[in-house]
């Protein structure tokens, strides 16, 4: 089912890139988009996929908020002559668990306020962040595990 | 019908991929190398049919009219390069088979040994500049690789050497031939000839042809840029050596001599006294390091160098006779030297050693493999009626023409030397008494392919001198086609010549 | 020393790019691209895949031995060349067939084929090198 | 004729084959063929003295003027007798004398080459020809002097003959391409016909020094006769036979030979009896110092080919008429005495003056041909050598008083060399000697007998060699010549100069022990002088090449970098600035707008990081942004292929760079300060040339380019929009075939070099 | 017209955030908080460009391009961060002196790495 | 339209300057590693920007490819860098 | 324009020069690579700049009407960028192999063939 999610999707991307959005480009897209993935066959697993798109779109507006919010403190930073920044690393628990989840967490993080993923931890249940503004590392693990986790997890599950 | 000029450059690729294909099954390998060998013989010797009955022939690879596509070209000193080299390849094809160790073979020498024949195919044929740079990195590359396959110490040392000079050539190379274009607007070495006759500086094109010449000149190992050779041609297996010394270092020269007679005449006598005096030093400092050396291979390579020296003097006296004299003598050259290097894989056999100090006695055990080496070595230094004799007869004559009497002089002198070395291998490998400690062994499997392989071109050596005839009136066509390239450009560029 | 994050996201962009790779392999006669850029991409991402993994993990997407692939793209080169030979034409001159499906006008040609025996060389020598340099280290 | 001069070729690479049909009788069945030859020669000589020479011609390499062109005249006679003749005799001497020696196949194989070589030469009448022939004597001599090569003596020697007649020979090269250059023919008797215009050209005196170093070398004329007393290490056959008989004459043969072309002038005159007196005095004397019969034999040799020298060079009719008298004597008692040193010294084990004594008693035979060989030798009647003593006397009296004197002292020293060797080891007592010597088998007496016998017969009947010795004579001179010899001439002028030489002879022979002592102080100035300048010449030539090599070759990559970069970069600045037109570069500085100069800081700068980096991941780095400068100028200006190509090449050029230095270490600093200032001084010259090349480049254009043809067809023919991707795989999709093949070679090259590693296992 | 006001907007922010992030990256003390800067508004500032970009050629082919480009990004420039930050910290690049915490200093002991 | 683009390619070169400066001083690996990192992304917008300048999208090929090589770029660097600081060098 | 690539390339030239004569193996290859770039910057540049017009024939045309950058020159760099490519990766490890069985990278001690 996965695969064919996948398929479908690369024939539609392949259309798209060619720019002509025509049932040849579709079916070469398919074709090709056929031999990849099972040339990757390995890298896939069984997922859902419809649900999650409602999901998703929630995820991106938050991502989006957040993002802008992260830059415009960047620039105040950088901009002003002093720092008034209080730097550290922070170790958060993780309650997500596939590669996935804790990847697009740690990449959310990143991009979002002056937080940026520096590792996982070996059992995968620590993610430790750098963060530039470290006022109350408690109060910061609780916001990210109830945003950004909390939706990645429905997302992704 | 006129694809076979490009059969030389084809049949090796194929045959190289083809190994590479059966890369697990060697004795495929050698079989298709084998084969493809044969047949890039037999065709070399139809093309030099062709070109001797029929005129330059000329092809326009994908049908692209010249000056635009590429043009493959065989004009007769093309087409003897390319017969040449078709006897050497099949020589050393055989010689392989019976020399060279599993590991070796294991490990991608059929297919590195047919691309480096594609690539000096390729220099041959070609009539394009850029085109010639190509094939120049293809040659170079396998070349690279072969010196190094097996990774012996002094392969690796040799190979950084040679591998650095050659690609700071090839740097040059490729900024001569942007500025060459950049100027001239062409690609194609005709259309260049044409487009370089009438030009209002005709001394950028002189300078522009220096850079040609210490490209050609790193690559064709002339002094002062030689120094790549001696480092590192006696460190591969014999037949790899018998291969670079014989053929390789001839594909610089072809490319001097191929430049300097057909695009950078606006100054004569600046650009060809240069070469003049540059072959005549050339052939002296390589003929002094060969007397200076006590190793077997290393000590031809010095000769390598000295008997380029004597291929640019040709080039530099720049006659038709010279011309001719020069092509007759680097055919000679690849077949003879090729042969002792051969030569010398087979004392090795015997005594496991290349240091002419620790041989001997090879004269009283083997006095056919003597004869043999006699047959080259004396050819090499020029005793008539061998073929080296009237190589050298022929440059001699044409360096008196011109009155050029100290070129002439040190050519001989060279000559003289170049005997002298010869003997010294000769008391010292195969009169002396074995000394004592040396080891003799058995010679092993492969030892019948291997002499196989060393009377074929000592016979060579013999036919090419007491039958020199039908050889040197080859080589004059060819001088003759070098000194007046009209022919040439007509042949690449149809009636109009020129663009 | 491996990471969590890098794994996942090297088997993401390694689908994208190579479909990305195709891509440019194929429009690269009309627009920026062909073989050499499509191999070099593919190239690279399995570069990045064997890097994120290790390179064991990165062979088992390859059908054959590199040097295999190394071959027959030389093969696939040097004999789109041929097909004009045994026409007659000199070697190399392109041969074009026009193929209507869909009721789209496709050129198919001998240019095409030889710009994907220059995808699978690349594709092909870059995986050479990744391998044997990286199982070298491993060895070490 | 063909058949005559190549069959020896021919049977000498049959030699060892057919030897092992029979090994016991070898050197009689060889020496029928130079027998039968013999026999053919002679059936021509009614011809020949008739004044019709034979002359026969067959093409071989017209387009080199080479043509196997031989002539059949009395001097061509004379030689192809002595050679057949002497052969013969030689060759069934040696089967017996070289019989058990395990090279006795490979001495016939080179013996009867060098025949053949030898008359090759004196038949020749192509110039070319000749000098091939002659180049093979010089070769085949070289075997053979090192015959006996597990001796050191022996290589060395062959090398020394090798060397001189070899360096002579090379001359005479030049020369003969010189004289046909000059005379418009490689026909000797073309140009003998035409020598106004060889003589009058103002090169002529080259063509002679050329001709002379060959003729000189190879007939050991002073001072380059030191390497015939040393080629003694020969077997005793070869030095009878090439270094008494045929080789050595071959000079004086081209003398001869060409003095119709060259000869008459007064430089001829001057040089040739001047070097031609000068050796014949000079190994005379040089002789009485000897002590091995070989070597009093070899310098009297030396001291005949300079008489033989100085008469051709004094050129009167008198003058050749005695060459040719004195030749014919020379060879009969030379070779003689040749064969007998060699009997006595494979009887008795030795052949030092000093040990041997009272050998008449076991060795009769021997002593007999002995004895009428140096009584020849000596010029006492009724011997042949007699008559030709006098035939020298009275050319040289019809000269001057000086070539007289010369020539009498030189036969007075003679005299007396030839009593040491040809009689003292067969007077007096018996002495004790390593082996008990008596008379050889027939086979090896045989030679020096039947020698002998003719030197007898000849003396007494001169008439005999009379016509052939005349027609000889006449070809040299190129006209009719009647000779007359006689044994008696009356008492005359001629007879007593005979008896004063004999006189001194005796003399001297008695007082040798006083006289050497006498005149040793010579003796260092006039033997150690060439031979001493050889041993110089090598040592210098392997200090020179040794010392070249060390400075050339010397390793240090860096100095190979320097030399070449310097080279390059001189030669070029010399060749713009002298011949180039600076004046065409146009400077254009107002067209570059910010982000193009940024970007060009960014890659100038990034290249000076990439020198300065003092850490290899630094280094990597900034040459990482030098790539991507480079990626990002093809952005600039309309290449984004060629972007996309480099920006992925240099990622995957830096992450090779990683993986293979990964394990390399620190960089550390090697050079120099004033090492590096010279090596940037280098890099900068070459880095200014490039300069200078691109901006000539970019302000010249002779041509429009042929780009064009590309834009318009590109879509039109190549089908395709994107015209760099049309190029590489469609109008120059060859240069793309070589490249991939390139890179393919490169992939296979790496996988190869990292798994095959012969060099590491052998070390552990 | 209006399309135009956008799209030259939206190049002058995504200019003005890739400025900030190459500012920041000069002004910022320590490697962990360079790479904050480094990250995050070069990251936006592409996207504001493509979206530029796409404003600008009204085609679909350029359009998809966009949006790969802006995913690819988005995709990557967390990881890279990651990986960078990681090997920095495992180096033992020192922190600046106004930090207040490090959770992860009992994973790694950090060795120097003098570069 | 265009001149924007190029006054802001402007602004861009004089960013490009500031990375440099820090590529240089580093001071250690990693620190020059982000700087090229974001030498790269960089090169993404001016390769935008170019494209509106120069009116030509094909620009956007080029912006796609920079921005895998420098993904690959930096995770083989920093995968190095780690095995470096592990073997001790 | 030209005037100040043609100082690139005199000065790429020049450091590859430069570098290529230092002792240690490293620096040989990293010259090597600079010259590379040298070769192909000015094999760009010497045939003439063309600000930012590919040669690409638009859709709906023929052939090119107005001035492209000359398509010659950069398929020829293409083809001497992918060779020198090849070439390099296989000197870096010939580099490598030399350094392991020598034992250092030091150049002046891997002169045994000559002397
Ligand atoms: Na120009
Ligand atoms: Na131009």
């Amino acid at each position: 089912m996965t695969v064919l999610l996948w398929n479908i999707l690369l024939a539609v991307s392949w259309a798209a890139l060619t720019g002509e959005v025509t049932a040849l480009s579709l079916a070469v897209g398919f074709v090709f988009g056929f031999v990849i993935l099972y040339a990757v066959r390995r890298l896939l697993r069984p997922s859902r996929y419809f649900e999650k798109l409602w999901q998703s779109v929630r995820l991106a507006s938050l991502f989006a908020w957040e993002l802008l919010l992260a830059n415009l403190r960047i620039a105040y930073e950088v901009a002003t002559p002093s720092h008034n920044m209080k730097p550290g690393v922070v170790a958060i628990p993780l309650d997500a668990e596939t590669d996935a989840e804790i990847t697009l967490l740690a990449n959310l993080i990143t991009l979002t306020p002056g937080t940026l993923s520096l590792d996982v931890s070996d059992d995968r249940r620590v993610l430790y962040i750098h963060a530039m503004y470290v006022d109350d590392a408690e109060e910061m693990v609780r916001s990210i595990k109830d945003g950004f986790e909390k939706r990645v997890m429905e997302l992704l599950r | 019908m006129n694809s076979l000029i490009a059969l030389p450059i084809l049949i090796p690729l194929f045959v190289g991929a083809a190994c590479v294909v059966v890369w697990r099954y060697v004795s495929a390998q050698r079989i298709l190398t084998l084969a493809g060998s044969i047949v890039y013989l037999a065709v070399a010797v139809v093309l030099l049919e062709r070109v001797a009955s029929e005129g330059i022939q000329a092809v326009q690879k994908g049908a692209w009219i010249a000056p635009f596509g590429i043009t493959i070209v065989a004009d007769m000193f093309s087409a003897v390069m390319i017969a040449t080299t078709g006897v050497v390849t099949l020589v050393i094809v055989v010689y392989s088979l019976g020399s060279m160790d599993r590991d070796r073979e294991a490990w991608g020498y059929y297919p590195l040994f047919n691309i480096l024949i594609m690539g000096v195919s390729g220099a041959f044929l070609t009539g394009d500049i850029f085109n010639l740079f190509v094939w120049f990195e293809v040659l170079l590359i396998s070349s690279f690789v072969l010196l190094a396959l097996g990774g012996e110490r002094a392969q690796l040392e040799g190979a950084i050497k040679y591998v650095t000079l050659n690609l700071v050539a090839s740097a040059f190379f490729l900024a001569a031939v942007g500025i060459l274009y950049a100027m001239a607007g062409s690609l194609n070495m005709a259309d260049l000839s044409v487009r370089l006759r009438d030009v209002a500086q005709p001394g950028l094109v002189t300078t522009l042809a220096i850079l040609f010449l210490v490209a050609f000149g790193i690559k064709g190992a002339i002094f002062p840029l030689f120094f790549w050779l001696p480092a590192s041609y006696h460190t591969p297996p014999v037949a790899i050596s018998g291969i670079f010394g014989g053929l390789l270092t001839k594909v610089g020269v072809y490319a001097l001599i191929r430049v300097f007679t057909l695009l950078f005449l606006n100054n004569v006598d600046y650009t060809h006294t240069i070469i003049l005096w540059v072959g005549a030093i050339t052939m002296v400092t390589g003929v002094l390091g060969a007397v200076a050396q006590y190793e077997f291979r290393r000590l031809l390579s010095f000769h390598i160098v000295s008997q380029i020296g004597y291929m640019v003097m040709g080039l530099g006296f720049f006659t038709p006779l010279a011309l001719s004299g020069t092509v007759f003598f680097i055919v000679h050259n690849i077949f003879v030297k090729t042969n002792l290097f051969l030569v010398s894989g087979v004392s090795h056999r015997f005594h496991g050693t290349y240091d002419l100090k620790k041989l001997g006695g090879l004269y009283r055990a083997h006095p056919w493999v003597s004869m043999l080496f006699l047959l080259s070595a004396f050819s090499l230094a020029g005793v008539p009626p061998l073929s080296g004799f009237f190589g050298k007869l022929v440059l001699v004559k044409a360096g008196l023409g011109l009155e050029q009497f100290v070129v002439v002089a040190a050519a001989l002198g060279v000559s003289l030397l170049t005997l002298f070395s010869m003997t010294k291998i000769w008391a010292e490998a195969f009169w002396k008494p074995l000394p004592e400690g040396t080891a003799v062994n058995a010679p092993g499997g492969g030892l019948a392919l291997m002499l196989g392989a060393i009377v074929t071109l000592a016979v060579l050596a013999v036919v090419m001198g007491v039958a020199a005839g039908p050889f040197f009136e080859l080589a004059q066509q060819a001088g003759d086609q070098l000194t007046n390239p009209e022919p040439y450009i007509r042949a690449v560029l149809g009636a109009r010549g020129g663009s | 020393m491996n990471s969590l994050i890098l794994r996942t996201a090297s088997r993401f962009l390694l689908i994208l790019l190579f479909q990305f790779s195709i891509f440019l392999l194929l429009r690269g006669h009309n627009d920026p691209g062909g073989g050499f850029v499509g191999g070099l991409v593919l190239a690279a991402a399995l570069t990045l895949y064997a890097i994120a993994y290790d390179v064991r993990s990165m062979r088992r997407f390859l059908p054959c031995r590199a040097q295999t692939i190394i071959a027959w793209g030389l093969l696939a080169a040097g004999g789109s060349g041929l097909w004009s030979m045994f026409k007659g034409q000199p070697f190399m001159t392109g041969q074009w067939a026009h193929v209507y499906i869909f009721g789209l006008d496709l050129h198919l040609g001998t240019p095409l084929l030889f710009d994907i025996g220059v995808y699978l060389t690349v594709v092909g020598v870059v995986l050479i090198i990744i391998i044997s340099l990286a199982e070298e280290v491993e060895d070490d | 004729m063909l058949i005559v001069v190549l069959s020896g070729f021919v049977l000498a690479l049959l030699a060892p084959t057919l030897y092992r049909l029979s090994a016991r009788w070898s050197g009689c069945v060889f020496s029928l063929f130079p027998a039968v030859l013999a026999l053919w020669f002679l059936s021509h000589m009614g011809e020949v003295v008739g004044g019709h020479g034979l002359r026969f011609t067959y093409p071989w390499i017209p387009a080199m003027g080479l043509e196997l062109s031989f002539n059949l005249d009395g001097l061509g006679l004379l030689f192809a007798l002595a050679i057949t003749v002497v052969g013969t005799l030689i060759i069934t001497y040696a089967g017996s004398y070289l019989h058990g020696h395990p090279s006795l196949p490979r001495f016939y194989l080179f013996i009867l080459m060098f025949m053949a070589s030898m008359l090759g030469v004196v038949l020749s009448d192509n110039l070319i020809a000749l000098f091939v022939f002659w180049e093979l004597t010089s070769v085949t001599s070289y075997f053979l002097i090192g015959f006996e090569h597990d001796k050191d003596t022996a290589r060395a020697a062959a090398l020394q003959a090798l060397i001189v007649t070899g360096t002579g020979g090379l001359a005479l090269m030049a020369g003969v391409l010189l004289m046909g250059q000059i005379g418009g023919s490689f026909e000797i008797s073309a140009l003998a016909a035409d020598s106004a215009a060889v003589q009058g050209h103002r090169l002529y005196p080259l063509v002679l020094a050329l001709v002379f170093a060959g003729a000189f070398t190879k007939s050991a004329q002073v001072p380059f006769h030191f390497w015939l007393p040393s080629a003694m290490e020969a077997p005793t056959p070869v030095s009878a036979y090439l270094h008494s008989a045929t080789m050595v004459k071959a000079g004086v043969y081209l003398l001869a030979r060409l003095s119709p072309v060259l000869g008459g002038s007064d430089i001829w005159l001057y040089v040739v009896t001047g070097f031609g007196a000068a050796t014949m005095l000079a190994s005379a004397y040089q002789a009485l110092y000897q002590t091995d019969l070989k070597k009093i034999l070899a310098y009297s040799t030396v001291s005949v080919l300079g008489t033989l020298t100085m008469l051709l060079g004094l050129g009167s009719k008198y003058a050749i008429q005695a060459a040719m008298v004195f030749l014919m004597a020379h060879v009969l008692y030379k070779a003689a005495l040749f064969l007998v040193a060699g009997s006595i010294d494979h009887e008795t084990g030795t052949r030092d003056v000093r040990q041997l004594g009272g050998l008449r008693k076991t060795m009769p035979i021997i002593c007999a041909g002995a004895a009428v060989g140096a009584l020849s030798m000596a010029g006492l009647p009724p011997f042949f050598g007699f008559i030709g003593k006098e035939a020298l006397y009275e050319a040289l009296t019809h000269d001057n008083v000086l070539v007289t004197v010369v020539g009498v002292l030189t036969s007075m020293l003679l005299f007396a060399v030839a009593w040491l060797a040809g009689i003292r080891p067969f007077s007096g007592e018996e002495t004790h000697t390593p082996k008990h010597p008596h008379d050889p088998p027939w086979t090896m007496w045989l030679g020096p007998v039947f020698l002998g016998c003719l030197s007898v017969l000849f003396g007494l009947m001169p008439a005999l060699p009379e016509k052939l010795l005349s027609a000889a004579a006449g070809s040299v001179l190129a006209k009719e010549v009647h000779m007359h010899l006689a044994l008696w001439h009356g008492f005359n002028a001629l007879l007593v100069l005979s008896l004063v030489t004999f006189g001194l002879g005796v003399l001297v022979y008695l007082n040798l022990a006083k006289l050497q002592k006498v005149t040793e102080f010579a003796l260092p100035a006039v033997r150690c002088g060439p031979s001493h300048w050889y041993a110089l010449w090598l040592r210098f030539l392997n200090w020179s090449a040794v010392g070249q090599t060390r400075v050339l070759q010397n390793g240090y990559l860096r100095l190979y970098l320097a030399t070449i970069m310097t080279v390059t970069a001189v030669l070029a600045w010399y060749t713009f600035l002298a011949h180039g037109d600076a004046g065409v570069i146009e400077f254009n500085w107002g067209d570059i707008g910010v982000h193009e100069w940024v970007l060009g800081l960014v890659a100038l700068a990034a290249a000076i990081a990439t020198v300065r980096a003092k850490t290899f991941l630094r280094a990597v780095v900034a040459l990482g942004v030098v790539g991507y400068s480079v990626a990002l100028f093809f952005v600039l200006y309309g290449a984004p292929d060629l972007a996309m190509t480099q920006f992925l090449i240099e990622t995957l050029s830096l992450i090779l760079f990683v993986f293979v230095f990964y394990y390399m270490p620190p960089f550390k600093r090697f050079s120099t300060r004033p090492v590096m200032a010279r090596h940037a001084a280098i890099g900068a010259a070459v880095g200014a040339l490039f300069t200078l090349l691109v901006l000539v480049a970019t302000s010249v254009q002779w041509h429009p380019t042929i780009s064009t043809y590309f834009s318009q067809n590109s879509y039109l023919m190549g089908q395709g929009r994107n015209i760099v991707n049309v190029i590489l795989v469609d109008f120059r999709g060859f240069d793309t075939l070589g490249e991939i093949t390139v890179l393919a070679v490169a992939g296979i090259g790496v996988y190869s070099l990292i798994r095959l590693r012969l060099g590491k296992r052998r070390d552990s | 017209m209006v399309t135009d006001i956008i799209c030259a907007a939206f190049m002058i922010i995504g200019t003005a955030f890739m400025f900030l992030g190459c500012l920041g990256i000069l002004r910022m003390p320590d490697l962990l908080t360079r790479m904050q800067t480094a990250t995050k508004p070069p990251t936006l500032g592409v996207a504001c460009l493509m979206v530029s970009v796409a404003l600008y050629f009204p085609d679909i082919g350029v359009t998809v391009r966009v949006l790969a480009i802006t995913l690819f990004v988005f995709l990557t420039a967390p990881v890279s961060a990651h990986m960078i930050g990681r090997a920095g910290y495992q180096v033992g690049v020192k922190f600046w002196k106004g930090t207040v915490q490090d959770d992860l200093k009992d994973k790694y002991r950090g060795t120097s790495l003098d570069s | 339209m265009t001149t924007l683009a190029f006054v802001l390619l402007a602004v861009m070169s004089l960013g490009i300057v500031l990375v440099f400066i820090r590529l240089l001083r580093g001071p250690n690996i990693p620190d020059r590693l982000v700087a090229l990192d974001l030498l790269t992304t960089v090169g993404v917008g001016v390769a935008a920007l170019y494209g509106i300048a120069f009116d030509e999208p094909v620009y956007l090929d080029v912006a796609i490819v920079l921005a895998l090589v420098a993904f690959l770029g930096t995770v083989t660097f920093s995968r190095y860098i780690e095995k470096w600081a592990h073997h001790g060098d | 324009m030209e005037a100040l690539l043609a100082i690139v390339i005199g000065v790429l030239y020049a450091s590859g020069v430069y570098m290529l004569m230092r002792r240690s193996i490293v620096k040989l290859i990293i010259g090597l690579a600079l010259l590379a770039h040298g070769a192909s910057l000015l094999v760009f540049t010497a045939a003439g700049l063309t600000r930012a017009v590919p040669p690409v024939i638009p859709e709906g045309a023929k052939a090119i009407t107005g001035t492209v950058a000359d398509p010659l020159p950069q398929a020829l760099i293409l083809t001497a960028i992918v060779i020198s490519f090849g070439v390099q990766a296989f000197a870096m490890v010939l580099a490598y192999r030399a350094y392991q069985t020598v034992g250092t990278d030091d150049l002046d001690d891997m002169k045994a063939t000559d002397t």
